[in-house]
C-alpha cells in the first residue's frame, strides 16, 4: 500500500476515533461519576451505608468489567437499538463503550474519593452539610486532581477498546490496525496507525496531566 | 446550653469517656482540662454527635441531640461551631474558600459572602492569606482559618479543640480577645478545650478537669480556686515543690489591700517570695504566692493572713 | 435501502468487502445500482444484522452455516447466489506432504465456527483423521472419532494461523489469510480444498423474500460477471476461486 | 447442548483462565510495581526527578495502554517465542496479557502512590532515610491498601483480556463465551459461560475487598 | 554546634526568611519563639535541609549541610532527630512500629529495636498504646509518639516544631523533664520552637524571637531578662498595664534575701504586689513583680532596690 492511499484511510480512521472516543468519555464521566460516588457512599464507612445496595453495585461494575468485550457488545445490542435506532456503525459503537467503560472508570473514581481525608469530611457533618452537599462540595472537588487523572486513564483505555468497535462496523483506528495489519498483515499500514494512536493518546496525556497538575497545587 | 449526662464511649477495650456529665450555662466559657488521652476531643465530639456516644444523652439549646432525626441533626449542627484539633481544611479551597464554606452551605448569597469572609480573615489576622491554598500556610495560619472558619456561620455555641494551641501568646490574646468579645456581645456560649492555663485565666467562667474518661472536678473558676486541695488551683498556679515551713498563700479576689506590706509591718517577720504569680483572673486579682516567713511571730503572721480571707496552707 | 437504487451490503472486509468495491467502483454505476458497503472486521454481527433490516444483503457465508444459523436461530435468511471459494490448505514449515507427519504432531486449525469443521473435514478427507458421521460444519475437536497420528489440535485465530507456522507442526489456512501471509495456495500447500461440488462457496445472502428485488438480483449479476471473475483470478492468485 | 457437555468444557476452560490470570497477574504485579514506583519517581516532585525519564516511562505505559490488546499480541510474539518457546498456548498467552497489565497496574500504583502523604516523606528524608528505603519502607507500605485494590481491578481486567488470549489458542472462558455462545449462538453455554466469570470475579473481589480493608484499619 | 548564616527562604512572594543568623552551642537547649507566620518551621527545616534555603549556609556539628551530598546528608540527618509540627507518622504502622523505624534505617537489630522502643514508650509514656495505630490515637498521644521516634536514634542534635503544643502541663513537664535530662547527661543539643512561655523557662538556656522572617533578639536568657525594654522580658512575665506610678521590679536571681520584706521594714513605704511572677530560671530565682508603693520613702526604697542589683522600672 503506498502512502497515497494510506493518508486517507488513516485521516478517516482518526476522525472516527477521536469521535468515538470523545463522545463515549462524555457519557462516561456522566454515568461513571455517579456510579462511583455511589460505591464509595454505599461502603461501610460511606455516607450513605447500605450493605445490599453496596453489593449489588459491586456486583453490577464486576460484570461489566469482566465479561469479554465482545460479548458485552452483543449482549446490549437490543439497549443500542433502542437508543441509538441502529446497531451498527459509530454511533452505536458508543453505546457499548460507554457501557464497557462505565464500571472501569467507576472504580477510578472509588479509588479517588477513598483518598480525600476523612478529617475533611468530618468537618463538613460538624457543619451540619448535607450528605449530597458533601459529595459535590467535599469529596469531588478534594479528589479532583485523582479524578482528572482517572479521566486521562479512561480516555486512553477507551481508545484501547475502541478497537474492537470494528467488530460492530465503526470504523476507527484500532480497527484499521486488525484489519489491515493483522488480518491483510500490511505491516507499514499497521505501523502507521499504531503511530497515530500513540501521538493521540500522548496528546490526551498530556492534556490530562497538565489539568491535574494545576488542580493539584494546592 | 449544653447539658450532657451519663455520657459513655469506648473504641475497643479502651473506653474514652467513662459517665460523664457536664452542664455548660448559656452565655458561658467552659473550659476542659485534662492529661493527654483523658477523653477532651471525645468529649467535645459527642457534643455535636460527631462521635455517637454509646450510652447518655446530650442536649444542645434546648434540643436533645442524641434523638434528632438527620435533618434536624444537620440544622442544629449549622449553629453549633466547631474548631477542629487538626484544622481539617479543604485543600482543594483557598482560605477565603475554606472560611465561605459554612456560609455557602447556609446558603448565604454570594457577595454577603465576600464580605462576611474578609471580615472573619481579618478578625484573625490572615486577611493576606485570602487567596493562599492550605498546603502554603504555616501551623498557625491555618490553626485561624480554622476559627474562622467555625465562627463564620455566626453559631450559637462554638466547640473548640485546641484552638490556640498552635499559637503564639500574642496571637491568642487576640483570638481569646475575639472570642470573649463574641461571648459577652451576642452571647456566644463556648466550651473549650485547651492545655494552656492562660487561656483557661484570660476566658473561662468555669473549668472541668478530666482524668481517665471521667470529670475529676469542676465548676466556676472562683470557686475552684477557694477549695483547698483543688487541683485545678494547683494546675492554674504551679508553684516550686515546697520545702518543710514553706508557706502557700492563695488570693482570692477578696483582698486589695498590700497584705504582705501589712504583714511585715505588723509582725515580727521576715517575708521571702519564694515563687508564684498573681494575675486577673475572672474579674479579680487572684494567684498564689509560695513565701518562707521567718522571725518571732510567724504563727501570728499566718493567724492574721487567714483573717484577711487569704487561705493559707502550711507545708509539713 | 436509504434510497431507491441504494443497497447496503454488509461485508468482512476480505475478500468480499474488496470485491463489492471493485464492482461499487467499476462496474455498479453502468447498471443503475449503489452499493452501500459496511466492513466488519468480525462476521458474527452480519446475520443478526441482515435480520434486523439493518441490512439488506450480506456477504461473508457459505450455505452450511447459514443453515445452521437459520436453525439455530429460526431465521428466514435465504441464499442468492455463490460467488467465490476460499480453499482452506494445509501448510507446513516441516514436512513437505501429509504422509511426513508425524505421530504426536501439534496442528493449528482456525478457531471460529465455519473454519474450524472444515478444517477437519479438510483433514478427514486426506485421511489423518475420521470425524462422527453426518456432523457436518458444526464439527469440533470433540467430534473426531479417530486420531491414528494422535494429533494435537491448536486451534486458533483464523488470521493468526500464518504466524504459528513456526510452532506447529502444520496448520490448516484460508486462502486470503495464506496469501496475505506470502503463501501461494497452489504452490505451498500440502492439500488443498478441492473446488467442484465444494459447499463452502461464500455467496450473498438476504431476508427471504427479497430474493428477487431487482437491486439483489442487479449484484448477484454483476458478482457472477465475467470481469469479476477476471478480477477475484487476477487478485487473489488461487487463495480465492471464482465459485 | 446438554450440561453434560458443557460441564466438562465449563471445568476446563475455568481451569485454564484461572492459570492465565494467576499468572499473569503476579508478573504484573512484579514489572508493574517498580514501573509505577518509576513512574512517581521521575516526576516533578517525586524521589529521582527527571523529566526525561518520566515522559520515557509515560510514553511506553501509554502505548501498552492504548495499542489494541490484538496488535500488541502480534508485536510480541518474537518476544514471547524467546521467553516460551512457543507462541501459541496458554503459557504464551501469559506474556502478551502481562505486557498488557503491566501499563496499567503502573497507572494503578502511580495514583495510589500519589495519595500517600508528603508529610510522612518528608519526615522519613528528615530521618536521613535512603530514597530506595523511602519507597520500600514508607511509600509502599503506607499506600499497601489502594494497591491491593489495584490489583483487584488488575485481576478483573487480565479476566477481561484473557477471553482474547483465545486467538493464540490459549482457551479460557472468555474463549469458549465467544466461539460458543458469540459464534455459534449457543446462548445457553454462553451465559453459563458468563456465570462462572462473574462469580470467579466476586469471588476475587471479595477476597481484594477483605484484604484491603484489614490494610486499610489505621 | 548548629550556625546558620544568612539564610534566605522565599515562597513565591511570600519570604519566609529574610536574613537569618543563628549559632547554637553544643550541649545548649536554644528556644525560638515568634509569631504565627514568623518564619520558625522554615528556620528549622532549613537546618536538616528539608527545604532548601534560597540563600545562606548552615552548618550542624562543623558539616555544612548545604555543602553535603546526598549520602553523607543522609548519614548527618541520622544524627538528627526532628519532631514535627503535624505529627507526621507512619498509618500504616502501629506506634511501635513508629519508633522502631528509624532504627530500623539505621540498621539496629531487631531484639536491640524492640528493647529501644519499649524504653522509649515508657519514657514519654504510651506503653499502653504500643500496638494501636495512629488513628486511634488523640492528639497528644500522636505528639509523644513523634517525640519517641525523633529521639529513637539517639541523635546529638534534636530540632522541636511545637513539640509539646498538644500536650496537657503535666505530660509537658515530664517531656521537659526527659529532654532536659538528656542535654545534661548526653549533651544533647537542642533547638527548639515553642509558643509556650513555660517551656522557654523551663529548660532554655538561649532563645532567639523571630518577628518577619528575621531574629529581632537572641540571647542567653538571663542576659536578656536584665536587658531593659527587651521583648523577651515581656513575652516571658507578662504584666497587667500598669498604672501611672507602678513599680515593675526584675529579679535576675542575684538577691536571694527577702527584699521585699526587708524594703517594708527598712522604708516607711506600703508594697502592694499587684501581679507577676517569680520561678526558677535558668537555675537562679528569676522574676517580675509589678508593685504599687505608697508612703513618704517610696523613692529611697527604689534606690535601695536598685542598689541591690534589681531591675526597677517605674511607669511614667
Ligand atoms: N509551602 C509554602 N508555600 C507558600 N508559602 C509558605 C509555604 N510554607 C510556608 N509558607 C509561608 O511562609 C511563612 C513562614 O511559615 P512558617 O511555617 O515558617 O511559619 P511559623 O513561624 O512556623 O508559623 P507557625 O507558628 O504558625 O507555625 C508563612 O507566611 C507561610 O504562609
Ligand atoms: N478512633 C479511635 N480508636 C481507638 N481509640 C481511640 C480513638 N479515638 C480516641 N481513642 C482513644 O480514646 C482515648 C481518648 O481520646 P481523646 O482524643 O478524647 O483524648 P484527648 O483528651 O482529646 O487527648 P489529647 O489531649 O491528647 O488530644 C485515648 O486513649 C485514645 O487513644
Ligand atoms: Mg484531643
Ligand atoms: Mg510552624
Amino acid at each position: 500500500m503506498t502512502w497515497q492511499e494510506m493518508v486517507p484511510l488513516l485521516g478517516q480512521a482518526t476522525w472516527e476515533t477521536v469521535l468515538m472516543v470523545v463522545w463515549s468519555t462524555l457519557f462516561t464521566v456522566l454515568f461513571g461519576l455517579p456510579l462511583g460516588v455511589a460505591l464509595v457512599g454505599t461502603s461501610r464507612d460511606g455516607l450513605f451505608p447500605s450493605r445490599a445496595a453496596n453489593q449489588l453495585l459491586s456486583l453490577i461494575v464486576n460484570i461489566g468489567r469482566s465479561l469479554p468485550f465482545i460479548i458485552l457488545m452483543i449482549a446490549v445490542i437490543p439497549f443500542t437499538r433502542l437508543l441509538v435506532g441502529t446497531t451498527i456503525g459509530l454511533y452505536a459503537a458508543i453505546v457499548p463503550l460507554t457501557i464497557g467503560a462505565v464500571p472501569f472508570f467507576a472504580r477510578l473514581v472509588e479509588i479517588a474519593l477513598r483518598g480525600v481525608s476523612p478529617d475533611v469530611v468530618q468537618a463538613a457533618h460538624a457543619m451540619g452539610v448535607s450528605r449530597l452537599s458533601i459529595v459535590t462540595k467535599v469529596l469531588l472537588p478534594e479528589a479532583r486532581a485523582a479524578l482528572v487523572a482517572g479521566v486521562t486513564v479512561t480516555v486512553i483505555t477507551l481508545v484501547s477498546y475502541s478497537a474492537m468497535a470494528g467488530v460492530i462496523g465503526a470504523g476507527g483506528l484500532g480497527d484499521l490496525a486488525i484489519r489491515y495489519g493483522y488480518q491483510r498483515f500490511e505491516t507499514p499500514l499497521m505501523i502507521a496507525t499504531c503511530v497515530v494512536i500513540i501521538i493521540l493518546v500522548q496528546l490526551a496525556q498530556t492534556l490530562g496531566d497538565a489539568f491535574a497538575d494545576r488542580l493539584a497545587k494546592r | 446550653m449544653i447539658q450532657a449526662s451519663g455520657l459513655r464511649k469506648s473504641y475497643g477495650s479502651t473506653v474514652a469517656l467513662d459517665g460523664v456529665d457536664l452542664d455548660v450555662r448559656q452565655g458561658e466559657i467552659f473550659g476542659v482540662l485534662g492529661q493527654s488521652g483523658a477523653g477532651k476531643s471525645t468529649l467535645l465530639r459527642c457534643v455535636n454527635l460527631l462521635e455517637r456516644p454509646d450510652q447518655g444523652t446530650v442536649t444542645v439549646a434546648g434540643q436533645e441531640m442524641t434523638a434528632l432525626g438527620e435533618r434536624e441533626l444537620r440544622a442544629a449542627r449549622q449553629r453549633i461551631g466547631m474548631i477542629h484539633q487538626h484544622f481539617a481544611l479543604l485543600s482543594s479551597r483557598t482560605v477565603a474558600g475554606n472560611v465561605a464554606f459554612p456560609l455557602e452551605v447556609m446558603g448565604v448569597a454570594r457577595s454577603e459572602r465576600a464580605a462576611r469572609v474578609a471580615e472573619l480573615l481579618d478578625l484573625v489576622g490572615i486577611a493576606d492569606k485570602a487567596d493562599a491554598h492550605p498546603g502554603q500556610l504555616s501551623g498557625g495560619q491555618k490553626q485561624r482559618v480554622g476559627i474562622a472558619r467555625a465562627l463564620a456561620g455566626n453559631p450559637s455555641v462554638l466547640l473548640a479543640d485546641e484552638a490556640t494551641s498552635a499559637l503564639d501568646p500574642g496571637t491568642t490574646a487576640s483570638i481569646l480577645a475575639l472570642l470573649k468579645r463574641l461571648n459577652t456581645e451576642l452571647g456566644l456560649t463556648i466550651l473549650l478545650i485547651t492545655h494552656e492555663m492562660n487561656v483557661v485565666k484570660s476566658v473561662c467562667d468555669s473549668v472541668a478537669i478530666m482524668t481517665g474518661g471521667r470529670i475529676e472536678e469542676s465548676g466556676p473558676i472562683r470557686q475552684l480556686l477557694t477549695t483547698p486541695g483543688s487541683r485545678l488551683a494547683a494546675e492554674l498556679f504551679p508553684l516550686p515543690a515546697p520545702a518543710r515551713g514553706d508557706v502557700t498563700i492563695t488570693f482570692t479576689g477578696a483582698a486589695e489591700e498590700p497584705v504582705i506590706s501589712q504583714l511585715v509591718r505588723k509582725f515580727d517577720v521576715d517575708v521571702n517570695i519564694l515563687g508564684g504569680a498573681l494575675e486577673e483572673v475572672a474579674g479579680g486579682s487572684v494567684g498564689r504566692l509560695r513565701v518562707s516567713l521567718d522571725g518571732a511571730e510567724s504563727a501570728t503572721a499566718l493567724t492574721y493572713l487567714r483573717e484577711r480571707g487569704l487561705i493559707v496552707e502550711v507545708a509539713a | 435501502g436509504t434510497a431507491d437504487d441504494t443497497l447496503k451490503v454488509g461485508a468482512t472486509p476480505t475478500p468480499h468487502g474488496e470485491i463489492l468495491k471493485y464492482i461499487s467502483d467499476n462496474l455498479a454505476a453502468k447498471e443503475g445500482l449503489k452499493l452501500e458497503i459496511v466492513e466488519f472486521s468480525d462476521y458474527v454481527p452480519l446475520n443478526p444484522q441482515l435480520q434486523e433490516g439493518q441490512l439488506d444483503a450480506n456477504y461473508f457465508q457459505h450455505q452450511p452455516y447459514l443453515g445452521d444459523y437459520n436453525k439455530e436461530k429460526g431465521a428466514k435468511l435465504t441464499w442468492v447466489e455463490s460467488v467465490h471459494l476460499e480453499p482452506l490448505g494445509l501448510y507446513s514449515s516441516k514436512v513437505k506432504d501429509v504422509a511426513s507427519i508425524a505421530s504426536g504432531a501439534s496442528v493449528a486449525v482456525p478457531n471460529d465456527a465455519t473454519n474450524l469443521g472444515r478444517a477437519l473435514k479438510l483433514l478427514a478427507d486426506n485421511g489423518v483423521i475420521t470425524l462422527k458421521e453426518g456432523v457436518g460444519t458444526a464439527a469440533t475437536e470433540r467430534d473426531v472419532t479417530a486420531n491414528p497420528k494422535n494429533i494435537a489440535f491448536k486451534p486458533l485465530d483464523a488470521a493468526q494461523l500464518p504466524r504459528s507456522l513456526e510452532d506447529v507442526d502444520a496448520a490448516v489456512i484460508n486462502g486470503n489469510y495464506a496469501l496475505e501471509a506470502k503463501l501461494n495456495p497452489a504452490t505451498d500447500a500440502l492439500v488443498v480444498e478441492k473446488a467442484e461440488g465444494n459447499p463452502y462457496a461464500n455467496g450473498l445472502v438476504v431476508q427471504d423474500g427479497k430474493q428477487n428485488d431487482p437491486l439483489v438480483q442487479k449484484l448477484a449479476k454483476l458478482l457472477k460477471s465475467p470481469e469479476v471473475k477476471k478480477y477475484i483470478e487476477d487478485t487473489y492468485k488461487g487463495a480465492v476461486i471464482p465459485a
